[in-house]
């Protein structure tokens, strides 16, 4: 006797965007799998052509209004390489750390408030918060430090106003920046006991054996700038993106679903770079990894909630260095002249890779360009992740299953508006 | 340079309110409920008629409102109050044993005291009764100062009448001469219908030792002075009561600026005769 | 705890920047979650609670029939229904396909054009249901998103001002940068609210919250040309996030012709 | 008693020293953002030395002096009511308890502020917030506890802005009264000095702590010189004869039109004149349930303003300009007893688009009087 089975989430809850996952079962097998992004598309791309390049990071920050800096910096730097300017030391620092401050705001919302809820069954952060209320409220503080460091840099959390093309309108003077040191101590304590809240939840045995893609730069744990590297030989510059990695459209999806030539899913984000670059991280952050039972990588894709924990305790160190060494620059931007070209960015995204390809005219004027983000990127990989799932756990209810299945989907902090530039699940059985 | 011209020390804040109790409310129509507040600091709270309270409520804002009461019953505070927006509207939705804040009174009044041994003509449109009933009840307390009293009330429906009550016992009593008009009537209206402006026509008064006190709409009151000044009553002895914004009522805000005057402080009650050539200037 | 009002906040063509604002209100949001119910809100919470809401919060524009037909029946839904951020209020960026062949848009940006269905234009929910409230920005101000629900919890009117930029730039005490630095300013014809952020951060105000009570924006093009600003560019800078919205509309397109 | 002496920069310096050591904060002008405004000031090192401002209808630029004066510019954008009338002024709190409402006064902590670089225009600026926040029947708390222990450092302008007028209004460029101490900035040496001068009691008790020499006659002369360099070199002129008549007589004419095309009803002039003090009221409520009540800065041009019922009284441009110039040079007159207008041309140099108010009055005098 055969069992059929449909499972549908028409819509995904706790992720960025709207989406929707299906999913048809004959007994053991995954007969028909996809997960759907219908946020209607807005036409981003399009609607750049023609626009002057230095507009650039404020429309494509309109994407997303989760990591808005992560699209200001890859369109700054598609956009400087374009042009051919190099920014200074002291402005890269600066990029750095209002990106640190979007990977706490990110990180955090998504540790307390979107995945930790799946691993102790509530339905929400704020569900959880009547239990728990000192942690949520040690969530929250968390995530704030994050927001106010973006808007003492960047004017506001959301869609900061400070980002230009070659650096920054303004740079912050030295108090300003001191007056966050206290917060920003108390935030890297919250972060390791974070690190050691997590570690706690229950696991499932699922270990996945992903081609990592992740940003490296040699100095440094890349989060603004540097080269594409994989755990299986990729080690290219920005520019050479369009050379290993393609974008394909499937019908049921408004989001492109990127690959690499010939190979196919690969996997971006906290886990990419963590395994990538893991010699990278502070030590601090290096034994709160390994106490919370990490190696130097991790393919478990339901631990990424502890890797993001880590990289929360790393962006706190980051941002009090950076505090610590600033000088303010001379000059809050360097001077970007427009020239006939094609220019790549890339950066680490709080989800993983963000790339931006602009080509402009001699004007200054975009004639073409492209944006390839971190959930596009990862399509592939979540689908492969259910059908791996899947076998094995169909004795499951399809209550159970649902939702185990909708976490999965969750491990990769989806943020369906950057995918359409992008959930409903659904499952059916046969 | 050092301000030598105020006391120093801690000064109380002029915009602090009190809180007052709603003890009663009347539905005087559906619109608009006549409220009595009971100070819950002060025994009395002493005004002169045709001056106004800012009236507050919690979280909303506060807004002016006129005294609608009897000067000689100061141990209440009684308030007409229209809802038109934001405050109006949650002021009339409070119930007896509500608490909002009050502050005041403010404003200059009506002159009738000026009016002392002469005929006193009141004109109102619509709410603009509420601020006039303090000087009706006044004028039929010192009813033997004055050689007449005639009240002329207009208003768009009867059901639009403010104070029925006291309208039937205004209009049987032998101390003041009430007409009662309306826009449209049922058949069932012991008043007229038109205009009030038509009833200057037929009240009996010596236009020439005559003070008249017009509240209403801003057109109406202008019609109405003019038909009065046509009549024969001197310009300067025609009192209105105007209108504008206010937020502090202290002469800080600025809002209530008509021209030249403040209104909180050199009205909202003035002289016809001053006024009527900014009356006719547009958005002014 | 009686009865708490339903907040439900919906998701149309958008960012999600105005609904994480919300989420941003890292210091209000347990107090809120007390004083509400929240009765739908996906990108919070798993937990759905049906309708009808006592307040929905409407986040996006209108760009395809199914989200047309969908904000009906929460507008049929909701007691009270707001709109915040510039996609919700005036089209958003995605309204500059209204200037555009959106067949056109679809095949550059998408390899089989085919799959996507969208309508030509995006359009602010007032085109389509009658609305309470708008409450402008690209993103919404949190400190604004709180006094419009707590207004809406104490049914008095949102103390959200609509005049200009300017007021807010000037209690900053930021000198005027179109002033002293000749750098073109949306700012005297846009509402503030933002807390005039941009002129503090030594740049122009691009216009985020939407044209103003009165905006003089042909006045203010005007003197944009006498500081040398080429006439496409002012074109460009009326087109960004508030681009269908009818005063900058008006004149965008006057000088585009 | 009147105290002149002259003091060098470190003296002057030691003039910042005594205030602070007397417990002012001390305010004066520094450089920040392309502009010299007014904020704390700790030295003579804080003060814009050898800068100066360059403005004209809608156009402000700091230029470099070929000299180390720290008063060499004219005004910023800041005017001193920024102090005294703060933008945004918490009133009262507002709490609901036992069934009845609870209202505190917002205590405000003593602020004992000193002011540096007051010019000539601005001492009228301040007298004219003055009668408006002390003369009336009610006095304004939070102003007066301003005011009240306020040091006045006064300067002599050394030089007109594109944009002044004080001649025509009166009110400058010498300043007459109204201050503890007043300043001539003197350059014709090699290094700048500073003739000083008491104009009250606690000016001559913190001048007399001061080092500093004997004025000579050629100090005299030489500020002398100077406010008579000043006096000729007026950017603006208004011809204020009849101006109140002129303004109150005219509602209806033609030129409100003129200037309502190009007004665009930002409400800069009114915030950035040094006499307007016009606010609104309102309350936020914390999700806790208690009301906070703030003033903060309103204008004229805003339609919340005249809200009468939901719709402004003045809905036109037209009438908003009309209500904001009327107001400032003629119905202040009957209000106040003095203009509304000092001729510091602060609202011409930040209109961003450079209207005018010497030039609406010329254009309105020419078109009535022909
Ligand atoms: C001296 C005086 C006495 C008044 N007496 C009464 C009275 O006895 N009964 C009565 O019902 N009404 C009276 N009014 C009118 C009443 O103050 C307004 O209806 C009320 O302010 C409207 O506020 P709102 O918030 O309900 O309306 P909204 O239209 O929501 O208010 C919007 C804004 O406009 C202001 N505003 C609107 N209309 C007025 C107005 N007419 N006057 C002042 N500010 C206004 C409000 O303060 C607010 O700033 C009086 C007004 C004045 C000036
Ligand atoms: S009106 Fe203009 S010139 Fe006159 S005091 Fe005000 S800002 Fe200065
Ligand atoms: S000009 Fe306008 S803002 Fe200034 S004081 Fe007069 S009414 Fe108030
Ligand atoms: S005159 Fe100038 S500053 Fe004043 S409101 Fe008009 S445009 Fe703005």
């Amino acid at each position: 006797m055969h069992s059929e089975r449909d499972l549908t989430v028409d819509y995904l809850a706790r992720v960025e965007g709207e989406g929707a996952m299906y999913l048809k079962l004959q007994d053991d097998e995954v007969v028909d799998l996809q997960f759907k992004i219908f946020e209607p598309p807005r036409f981003f791309e399009a609607l750049l052509a023609g626009r002057r390049f230095s507009e650039a990071p404020d429309i494509t920050a309109r994407i997303c209004g989760i990591c808005p800096i992560a699209y200001q910096t890859s369109a700054c730097n598609a956009m400087e390489d374009a042009a051919g300017v190099e920014i200074p030391a002291q402005l890269q620092d600066l990029r750095r750390l209002i990106y640190c401050g979007e990977w706490i705001e990110s990180h955090g919302l998504h540790v307390y408030f979107l995945h930790a809820p799946d691993f102790l069954g509530y339905a929400g952060g704020i569900e959880m918060a009547a239990d728990f209320p000192d942690l949520v409220r040690n969530g929250l503080r968390l995530k704030k430090i994050g927001n106010h460091l973006m808007t003492v840099l960047g004017g506001r959390e959301i869609h900061p106003v400070n980002v230009k093309v070659g650096g920054f309108f303004r740079v912050p003077t030295r108090s300003e920046l001191d007056a966050l040191v206290a917060d920003l101590e108390w935030g890297l304590e919250a972060a390791v006991d974070t690190v050691r809240w997590v570690s706690e939840f229950p696991f499932p045995d699922f270990e996945r054996d992903y081609e990592f893609v992740a940003v490296h730069h040699p100095d440094e744990y890349a989060i603004q700038r540097g080269r594409i590297v994989s755990n299986r030989g990729i080690d290219i510059g920005p520019g050479q993106w369009p050379d290993i990695f393609e974008e394909e459209h499937v019908e049921w999806s408004n989001a492109l679903h990127a690959r690499i030539k010939e190979r196919g899913s690969y996997h971006v984000g906290p886990m990419a770079r963590y395994s990538l670059n893991f010699e990278q991280l502070t030590s601090r952050a290096q034994a709160e990894a390994q106490r919370a039972g990490l190696g130097p990588t991790c393919t478990n894709p339901f631990r990424s909630v502890i890797v993001r924990a880590v990289e929360l305790v790393f962006a706190f160190e980051e941002a009090l260095r950076l505090i610590g060494s600033y000088r303010r620059p001379e000059a809050p931007a360097v001077e970007a002249h427009p020239r006939s070209s094609t220019g790549h960015g890339v950066s680490e995204a709080p989800r993983g890779i963000l790339y931006h390809r602009y080509a402009m005219d001699g004007e200054g004027l975009i004639e073409s360009a492209q944006i390839v983000p971190p959930t596009s990127q990862n399509q592939l990989s979540i689908e492969e992740d259910l059908r791996d799932y899947i076998p094995g756990r169909t004795h499951l209810s399809d209550e159970t299953l649902q939702w185990q299945l909708e976490q999965a989907i969750r491990n990769y902090d989806p943020c369906i508006s950057c995918a359409t530039h992008f959930l409903d699940l659904s499952v059916e059985r046969i | 340079m050092t301000q030598t011209r105020v006391p120093t020390g801690t000064m109380p804040q002029p915009m602090r309110p009190r809180p007052f109790r709603i003890q009663d409310r009347f539905a005087e129509t559906p619109d608009t409920i006549t409220f009595v507040l009971e100070n819950l600091e002060d025994p009395v709270t002493p005004f002169r008629p045709g001056q106004f309270m800012m009236i507050y409520v919690f979280g909303v804002g506060e807004v002016p409102i006129s005294i609608a009461g009897n000067p000689k019953m100061p141990h209440n505070l009684v308030h007409t109050v229209r809802a038109v927006g934001a405050v109006t509207d949650a002021i009339c939705a409070l119930g007896p044993g509500d608490v909002v804040g009050a502050r005041g009174p403010y404003g200059r009044g009506w002159p009738v005291d000026e009016a002392t041994d002469r005929h006193l003509v009141i004109v109102a449109g619509g709410v603009g009764l509420a601020p006039l009933r303090p000087a009706v009840l006044e004028g039929l307390t010192r009813r033997g100062e004055y050689q007449s009293l005639t009240l002329l009330y207009g208003a768009r429906t009867p059901t639009d009448l403010l104070y029925k009550q006291d309208l039937l016992g205004w209009k049987a009593s032998p101390d003041i001469d009430l007409e009662v008009t309306v826009d449209q009537a049922p058949t069932d209206w012991w008043g007229d219908v038109g205009m009030v402006t038509s009833l200057i026509g037929r009240a009996s008064f010596q236009p020439s030792t005559t003070d008249a006190l017009v509240c209403g709409p801003e057109v109406m009151m202008r019609a109405v002075a003019r038909e009065l000044r046509d009549r024969g009553v001197a310009v300067d002895r025609i009192s209105i009561s105007l209108e504008r914004n206010m937020k502090c009522a202290l002469g800080f805000c600025g809002r209530c600026q008509f021209g030249s005057d403040f209104l909180c402080k050199s009205g909202p009650v003035v002289s016809y005769g001053q006024f009527a050539g900014r009356l006719s200037v547009n958005e002014l | 705890m009686n009865h708490r009002p339903k907040l439900a906040v919906w998701k149309f063509a958008s960012c999600d920047g105005c609904q994480l604002s919300l989420l941003d209100c890292e210091d209000e949001l347990l107090a809120l979650a007390e004083a509400v119910e929240i009765a739908y809100f996906p990108e919070a919470t798993k937990s759905v609670i049906e309708g009808p809401y006592d307040l929905s919060l409407v986040e996006g524009s209108i760009t395809t029939f199914h989200d047309a037909n969908r904000i009906l029946e929460i507008r049929g839904q909701s007691k009270a229904l707001v709109t915040i951020g510039a996609c919700a209020t005036a089209g958003g960026i995605q309204a500059l396909r209204n200037w555009a062949d959106v067949s056109a848009f679809t095949s550059i940006v998408y390899a089989e054009p085919s799959f996507i269905s969208t309508l030509e234009t995006s359009t602010p929910i007032s085109d389509h249901v009658g609305v309470d409230f708008e409450l402008r920005g690209c993103p919404i101000s949190k400190r604004q998103l709180i006094e419009v629900v707590d207004s809406f919890l104490h049914q008095r009117r949102p103390n959200v001002p609509r005049h200009s930029v300017c007021v807010e730039c000037k209690a900053r005490g930021t000198p005027c940068i179109m002033v002293r630095a000749k750098v073109p300013c949306l700012g005297p014809v846009t509402q503030a609210g933002c807390g005039a952020i941009c002129p503090a951060y030594d740049r122009g105000c691009y216009g985020c919250f939407g044209p103003s009570e009165s905006p003089n924006v042909r006045g203010l093009a005007e003197w944009w040309t006498t500081l040398g600003v080429p006439e496409v560019d002012l074109v460009r800078a009326l087109r960004t996030f508030n681009a269908w919205a009818p005063e900058f509309r008006e004149v965008s397109d006057s000088y585009a012709q | 008693m009147v105290t002149i002496r002259v003091l060098d920069r470190n003296d002057l310096d030691a003039l910042f020293g005594v205030l602070t050591t007397e417990g002012f904060e001390v305010i004066g002008p520094t450089r920040r953002d392309d502009a010299i405004v007014y904020d704390r000031v700790a030295t003579t090192a804080d003060l814009p030395r050898g800068w100066t401002d360059d403005q004209d209808g809608g156009r402000y630029r700091l230029v470099r002096r070929d000299d180390d004066a720290l008063f060499g510019y004219n005004l910023g954008p800041t005017s001193w009511k920024r102090f005294l009338f703060p933008p945004e002024t918490e009133l009262l709190r507002i709490s609901r308890s036992d069934g009845t409402l609870v209202f505190s006064d917002t205590e405000h902590p003593k602020e004992k502020l000193a002011f540096i670089g007051v010019r000539a225009c601005e001492l009228a600026a301040i007298g004219v917030q003055d009668r408006v926040f002390l003369d009336g029947k009610f006095v304004d708390p939070v102003y007066a506890g301003r005011r009240n222990d306020l040091f006045v450092v006064a300067v002599n302008c050394g030089q007109a802005a594109a944009t002044c007028f004080c001649v025509s209004m009166e009110t400058g460029p010498e300043c007459t009264s109204g201050y503890d101490l007043v300043l001539t900035e003197l350059l014709e040496g090699s290094e700048p000095e500073y003739l000083i001068q008491s104009g009250s009691a606690a000016g001559e008790r913190i001048l007399s702590g001061l080092p500093g020499r004997e004025a000579s006659a050629a100090h005299h002369d030489q500020v002398r010189d100077v406010l008579s360099g000043t006096r000729r070199h007026m950017g603006r002129h208004m011809n204020t004869a009849g101006i109140r008549e002129l303004l109150i007589e005219n509602p209806e004419h033609p030129r409100w039109d003129d200037v309502a095309a190009r007004c665009l009803t930002c409400g800069n002039c009114t915030l950035a004149c040094p006499t307007c003090f016009c606010s609104t009221t309102a309350d936020k409520v914390t999700l806790d349930g208690e009301a906070i009540r703030s003033r903060t800065w309103d204008s004229c041009f805003s339609l919340d303003f005249s809200a009468l019922h939901g719709h402004p009284v003045r809905n036109s441009a037209n009438s908003r300009y009309r209500q904001w110039m009327t107001h400032k040079l003629a119905t202040w007159f009957d209000q106040f007893g003095s203009s509304g207008c000092v001729g510091c041309g602060r609202c011409i140099t930040w209109c961003p688009v450079g209207i005018d108010i010497t030039a609406e009055v010329t254009a309105t005098q020419e078109t009535v009087s022909s």
